[in-house]
């Protein structure tokens, strides 16, 4: 960011500040960190209401959850278990196998609906009958068709994630700019090139964001179908398996602990496609 | 502008390096001679037609910069489709060097509106798109065909940059760069300097003429800007409105090479008069036609001519 | 119009026929003394404005021509009240707008802003858009506003167009209607910040006799922005060239065609030398310009 | 689409002749739309899907596919006055399903509009109650829905607590985050011009923040919706009693699939059908937004 204009003598000095203290002078940042600890604090107080002034004062809602203090602690405690981290991969195995066989068949299919008019008169019109029904509602079905538990969650999982990469994509392709290909055209370019060279990359962004929301999604299913089924029929099942197992428990502290990381798991993995997006698009990138 | 029509520049030695296929033509490199013949084009339902070019005929001639001036909306981004073979005409033909245009091709090359650059390739990666393309130009040879052309347009420093991070007036002339590696026998520019403000227009203008007078290649520049048009063109069309026709052809005498200056000049004033008024009367004939409220006359004619 | 003229709020001098009181416009004399302003993004320091002074006579159409991205802007936004500046002070009719000890100056409607790529509010109809100010200065009742906003659209020659969206109509009614709703608050300086910028030519010489003639008519102080320099000597009585970034006045021409001016003035002799004039002196700072962006991008 | 054509002179230079309107259009649309294989393509389309999902299941009874009930067995219980498997669109209990469902709905998106679009106007308008607000919204965000199923079970005594509480969670945060984008997608032009024309705070929220942000608000109600669906069927399917979500997994643990396939096809045309109803309130309540659209002819 070179912007200083050509500035002589006459003009006041100029001054420069580092990125560090310019970012410690940003009062968004202390306004965020005092809003999440304003947050802890009052959550913090209302679960442990009763505690400090007898049962009769136990505060609806939030007096029946465990404060943060103690969900930190039992965070602590499981940290070590290796039960935990195979929840962890446990989940994000699903995750990938469902987010990934959508985007290998989504991808194809959207790409296929936008450049064919045919094939889009065709299958659209059934893709469009089967959107709306809620990715869970197929969760007993798909119990019912696939011998184990484990292609079910897959196969519900995928559906998540399809349904949005495809409208996605479809989208994406039909809205580039008719110029581009006029321009490629004129080139010389043959029908393999226009897809390869413009259709293709002009789809990227969107592929990306329908990558984003798609994973929201799948996350979503994974932890319900790992919820309904029970959380497979060997070992442990999953953060969702993970929840469930430690509300049937009783232990309350462990079902906020299965909250925050699979918040976080979903965050990583958003991020990982952002990443990857901007790697792949580094015309992206730059404004 | 005497020697135009039949001297090979000696400033065309990049284009000469090109193609063999460029140096067969018989008119010479980048010249030649496209004919438009009672061309019309309508657009729309039957009960809603829209005639947007009626018998439109037009020479545009070898070596010569044809300028298309026309009110907004009147039809000149069609005429642009038509020519560079986006587009069928309903009847009429298209001629290239007496040979009917049939589809998009790299002989007429079109520079577009706003800027076409492909967003996600670098600008060298677009000037060298149209050569891998075709596999006309390989290896070390493309690669200096394209700097040359690059360094020609200003843009050295910046062929590894994405277009976003360019300036607007830096796109047009990459974009510029990127026509010309196709040495394309006639250039067809369609308001390529639209959206720039009026003073980084102007440099691009004097520098779109230098490029020009330097190999004199059959060159069609649409625009709405009067000023512009005079500044650049050897042969001023003036298109009717709403459907396009040739309305008048003025021949602009002024000398080349031009500088900014001439257009303060009373013969460049002469012209812009003379243009501006058939276009004034253009416009008020639109407004007549459309107008099917009683108001004012003034207004139905801002509207008309205002989108 | 006289209707609209008479209208008694005009800083307490209003005449009943504004438009031949040529001696005694209605105020909005601005003066803007050694004005610099610096802005402060990441931590660099940019000086936008040094030190520019230009002094605007009550009534005068006062034009400033300079490269894009300059600065220009930025004074009107001083002038408006949307941005503080760092030192100098400018003044209204002698009254401190903005100046030592008041960066910036309060928002008003004694000087209205017409915006570079239109701000009608599309959520309203152009009647709705025009009695906007008087309604919400408690100025009218809403009955009154509306009738008064008819009338004036009628004026400039919108009068079917009222019950219109802003994205029904064409960019260049949009304008106007945007004028007329600068112009019902009877503002002492209208600023225009490019308000023809996207337009093509024709549909910019209409804008141009519309808006020349709305200023005989009503004699406001017109403080216009523009690159277009034709616009500016055309429009004008005054152009001010300013110098590309940092913005401070390079040269002042004053635009001697008499008024009422047509569309004939363009083809002028007088008109042709005073644009020679202009565009010498902005061609080199356009250069200027141009070459600075070239360095800033690299 | 058909509003374009409706007012004879909403554009003039495209509208040259007469055109036909309202039915007659419509019908000259399909006369012309028949005239191209499409529409017999497109339910074609539909026809070869049944087609396929009956011979899966019905016709060569592959393994697996048999045990899901194909498209006749389903037609044959949903139509029938007298339902093997105890749902039809006879029957009492099918309604009490959608019934309970939609007012879980109805509730949980009144619920969350009403505090989400407040707050994101809020929150797009105030830099600071942006800054203490957001952090806060983004923690919570990437924790799905779901994982609240536990907690909401606890907080909310009974049935209809968690779920309502659940779907409200879900379609809040997507109407908050979308007001927010609205307020702060509207150009700063607008803010500027209702300054200048004296509006105080109240007016520009009421005249400025909230039409502007509209479209965004929209946008984001039907996300909203179809988020509310998706967590209103996973809340039913994990703790339910009564709604369509319900239906589904109690159809499968007693081993009935047809209700089953009945209970999501009802859930797809359901929601469906409210995402319709609130793109047309959204429609309704900006005119000024469609007609601007349809006349840039999108």
């Amino acid at each position: 960011m070179a912007s200083v204009a050509q500035i002589d003598g006459s003009t006041p000095v100029v001054r420069r500040r580092s990125k560090l203290a310019k970012f410690m002078e940003n009062p968004t940042i202390w306004r965020g960190l005092l809003a999440i600890v304003i947050f802890l604090a009052v959550w913090e107080v209302g679960a442990r209401f009763d505690e400090w002034f007898g049962k009769e004062w136990t505060l609806p809602f939030i007096g029946l959850i465990p404060p943060p203090t103690a969900v930190f602690n039992a965070w602590l405690k499981i940290i070590p278990q290796a039960g935990y981290w195979d929840s962890w991969l446990q989940s994000f195995q699903r995750v990938l196998t469902g987010f990934g066989a959508a985007m290998l068949l989504g991808i194809p299919f959207g790409l296929a609906l936008a450049v064919n008019k045919y094939f889009r008169d065709v299958f659209f019109p059934p893709f469009e009958v089967l959107r709306p029904i809620p990715p869970l509602a197929w969760v007993p079905a798909s119990l019912i068709f696939w011998p184990t538990n484990e292609m079910s969650i897959a196969f519900v999982t995928f559906l998540g994630a399809f349904f949005t990469i495809v409208i996605n994509v479809l989208g994406g392709a039909r809205t580039i700019d008719v110029r581009y290909l006029r321009a490629a055209q004129s080139m010389g370019a043959s029908q393999w090139d226009l897809f390869s060279k413009i259709i293709l990359p002009g789809t990227l962004p969107s592929i990306f964001t329908g990558a984003a929301v798609g994973m929201g999604i799948t996350w979503e299913v994974v932890l319900a179908a790992e919820m309904i089924s029970g959380g497979g029929t060997q070992g442990s099942g999953g953060l969702g398996f993970f929840i469930w197992n430690s509300y049937m428990g009783g232990s309350l502290e462990q079902v906020v602990v299965g909250m925050i990381s699979i918040g976080i798991a979903g965050f990583l993995s958003s991020s990982a496609i952002r990443w990857l997006g901007d790697r792949l698009m580094p015309w992206r990138r730059l404004f | 502008m005497q020697t135009a029509e039949t001297t090979q520049t000696p400033g065309s030695a990049g284009a000469g390096k090109i193609g063999a296929e460029a140096a067969l033509d018989a008119h010479g490199v980048g010249k030649s001679h496209l004919q438009l013949q009672n061309v019309s084009k309508a657009f729309g339902d039957e009960w809603d037609r829209q005639h947007v070019i009626s018998d439109m005929s037009l020479d545009i001639r070898p070596g010569k910069m044809t300028v298309v001036v026309g009110p907004s909306g009147c039809g000149k981004s069609t005429l642009v489709n038509l020519i560079a073979g986006y587009e069928q005409p309903d009847s009429g033909v298209i001629l290239l060097d007496g040979n009917p245009v049939k589809g998009p091709g790299k002989d007429r090359m079109v520079v577009f509106q706003e800027t076409a650059l492909i967003p996600w390739q670098t600008t060298y990666q677009n000037v060298v798109f149209g050569p891998k393309l075709r596999g006309d130009l390989k290896g070390k040879a493309l690669e200096d065909e394209a700097k040359r052309l690059l360094v020609k347009v200003g843009l050295g420093e910046f062929m590894h940059k994405y277009p976003l991070q360019l300036s607007g007036g830096m796109q047009r002339r990459a974009e510029l760069a990127r026509a010309l590696i196709n040495d394309p026998r006639v250039m067809i520019m369609d308001e390529p300097f639209r959206g720039l403000d009026a003073m980084s227009r102007g440099l691009m203008q004097e520098f779109f003429l230098r490029l020009f007078e330097e190999n004199r290649r059959t060159n069609l520049f649409v625009t709405s800007e009067i000023d512009e048009a005079i500044f650049l063109a050897d042969r001023l069309v003036i298109l009717s409105n709403r459907p396009a026709s040739v309305r008048k052809v003025i021949e602009i005498d002024l000398p080349r090479p031009r500088h900014y200056t001439m257009l303060n000049s009373p013969e460049a004033f002469a012209y812009k008069r003379d243009a501006m008024e058939l276009l004034h009367e253009e416009a008020m004939k639109s407004f007549r036609t459309s107008s099917s409220s009683s108001t004012g006359g003034k207004q139905g004619f801002t509207s008309a001519s205002g989108h | 119009m006289n209707e609209f003229m008479s209208k008694t709020k005009v800083n307490g001098t209003a005449a009943p026929h504004a438009q031949i009181n040529n001696g005694a416009p209605m105020g909005g004399a601005l003066s803007i003394k050694h004005v610099s302003k610096i802005y402060d993004p990441e931590g660099v320091n940019v000086c936008a404005v040094d030190d520019c002074s230009m002094e605007i006579a009550a009534g005068e159409v006062c034009m400033i021509v300079g490269p894009s991205g300059c600065g220009k802007t930025t004074l009107l936004n001083a002038i408006a009240g949307f941005h503080s500046i760092t030192s100098g002070e400018i003044t209204l009719d002698g009254d401190l707008l903005c100046g030592p000890g008041k960066p910036k100056a309060a928002q008003g409607a004694d000087r209205m802003v017409v915006f570079q790529n239109g701000a009608l509010f599309p959520w309203k109809t152009l009647v709705e858009n025009v009695a906007y100010g008087p309604i919400v200065q408690r100025r009218m009742s809403k009955p009154e506003a509306l009738e008064k906003s008819y009338q004036m659209l009628a004026e400039a020659g919108l009068g079917d167009f009222g019950d219109k969206y802003p994205g029904e109509v064409s960019s260049g009614m949009a304008r106007r209607a945007e004028i007329v709703r600068a112009l019902i608050n009877e503002p002492k300086v209208l600023l225009l910040d490019e308000p023809y910028r996207a337009m093509d030519a024709l549909t910019k010489s209409i804008m141009h006799e519309s808006l020349l003639e709305t200023y005989d008519r009503t004699k406001v102080t017109i403080f216009f922005i523009t690159h277009d320099l034709e616009e500016a000597i055309f429009l004008g009585d005054k152009v001010h060239v300013v110098t590309t970034r940092p913005c401070s006045l390079k040269k002042t021409i004053d635009v001697t065609i008499p008024r009422p001016r047509t569309y004939e003035s363009l083809s002028s002799e007088n008109f042709r030398h005073l644009m020679a004039e202009v565009n010498e002196a902005v061609h080199e700072e356009a250069v200027k310009a141009f070459q600075a962006g070239e360095r800033e991008l690299a | 689409m058909t509003s374009v054509s409706s007012p004879e002179n909403s554009d003039p230079v495209k509208r040259q002749m007469t055109a036909p309107t309202g039915l007659a259009l419509l019908w000259y649309r399909f006369k012309t739309s028949f005239a191209t294989p499409r529409p017999y393509m497109m339910v074609g389309g539909i026809f070869l899907w049944l087609f396929v999902y009956w011979l899966l299941c019905e016709g060569l009874r592959l393994d697996r596919f048999d045990k899901i009930p194909g498209p006749l067995a389903v037609a044959k219980d949903m139509f029938s006055p007298t339902p093997f498997q105890g749902i039809s669109i006879f029957t009492g209990e099918y309604y009490n399903h959608i019934f309970v469902s939609c007012r879980r709905i109805l509730i949980a998106f009144t619920l969350a509009t009403g505090i989400g679009v407040p707050l994101g106007l809020f929150m797009g308008w105030s830099k600071k109650v942006r800054d203490y607000t957001f952090p806060i919204l983004e923690t919570l965000r990437p924790i799905p829905i779901l994982a609240w199923v536990p907690l909401a079970i606890l907080m909310f005594p009974g049935f209809e607590g968690p779920v309502i509480f659940l779907a409200t969670l879900a379609s809040l945060f997507v109407t908050t985050l979308n007001t927010m984008l609205g307020v702060q997608s509207i150009d700063e032009s607008y803010f500027r011009a209702a300054g200048c024309l004296g509006s105080s705070n109240w007016d520009i929220f009421k005249n400025v923040v909230v039409p502007g942000a509209l479209p965004y608000v929209f946008t984001g109600l039907q996300i909203s919706i179809g988020v509310a669906w998706f967590s209103l069927v996973a809340a039913e399917m994990v703790s339910g009693d009564h709604g369509l979500g319900y239906l589904i997994v109690d159809s499968y643990m007693n081993n009935v699939t047809v209700p089953m396939v009945i209970g999501m096809i009802t859930l797809g045309f359901v929601g469906w059908f409210t995402s319709v109803i609130v793109r047309m309130v959204g429609n309704w309540l900006m005119q000024w937004h469609v007609k601007a659209l349809a006349l840039q002819g999108r």
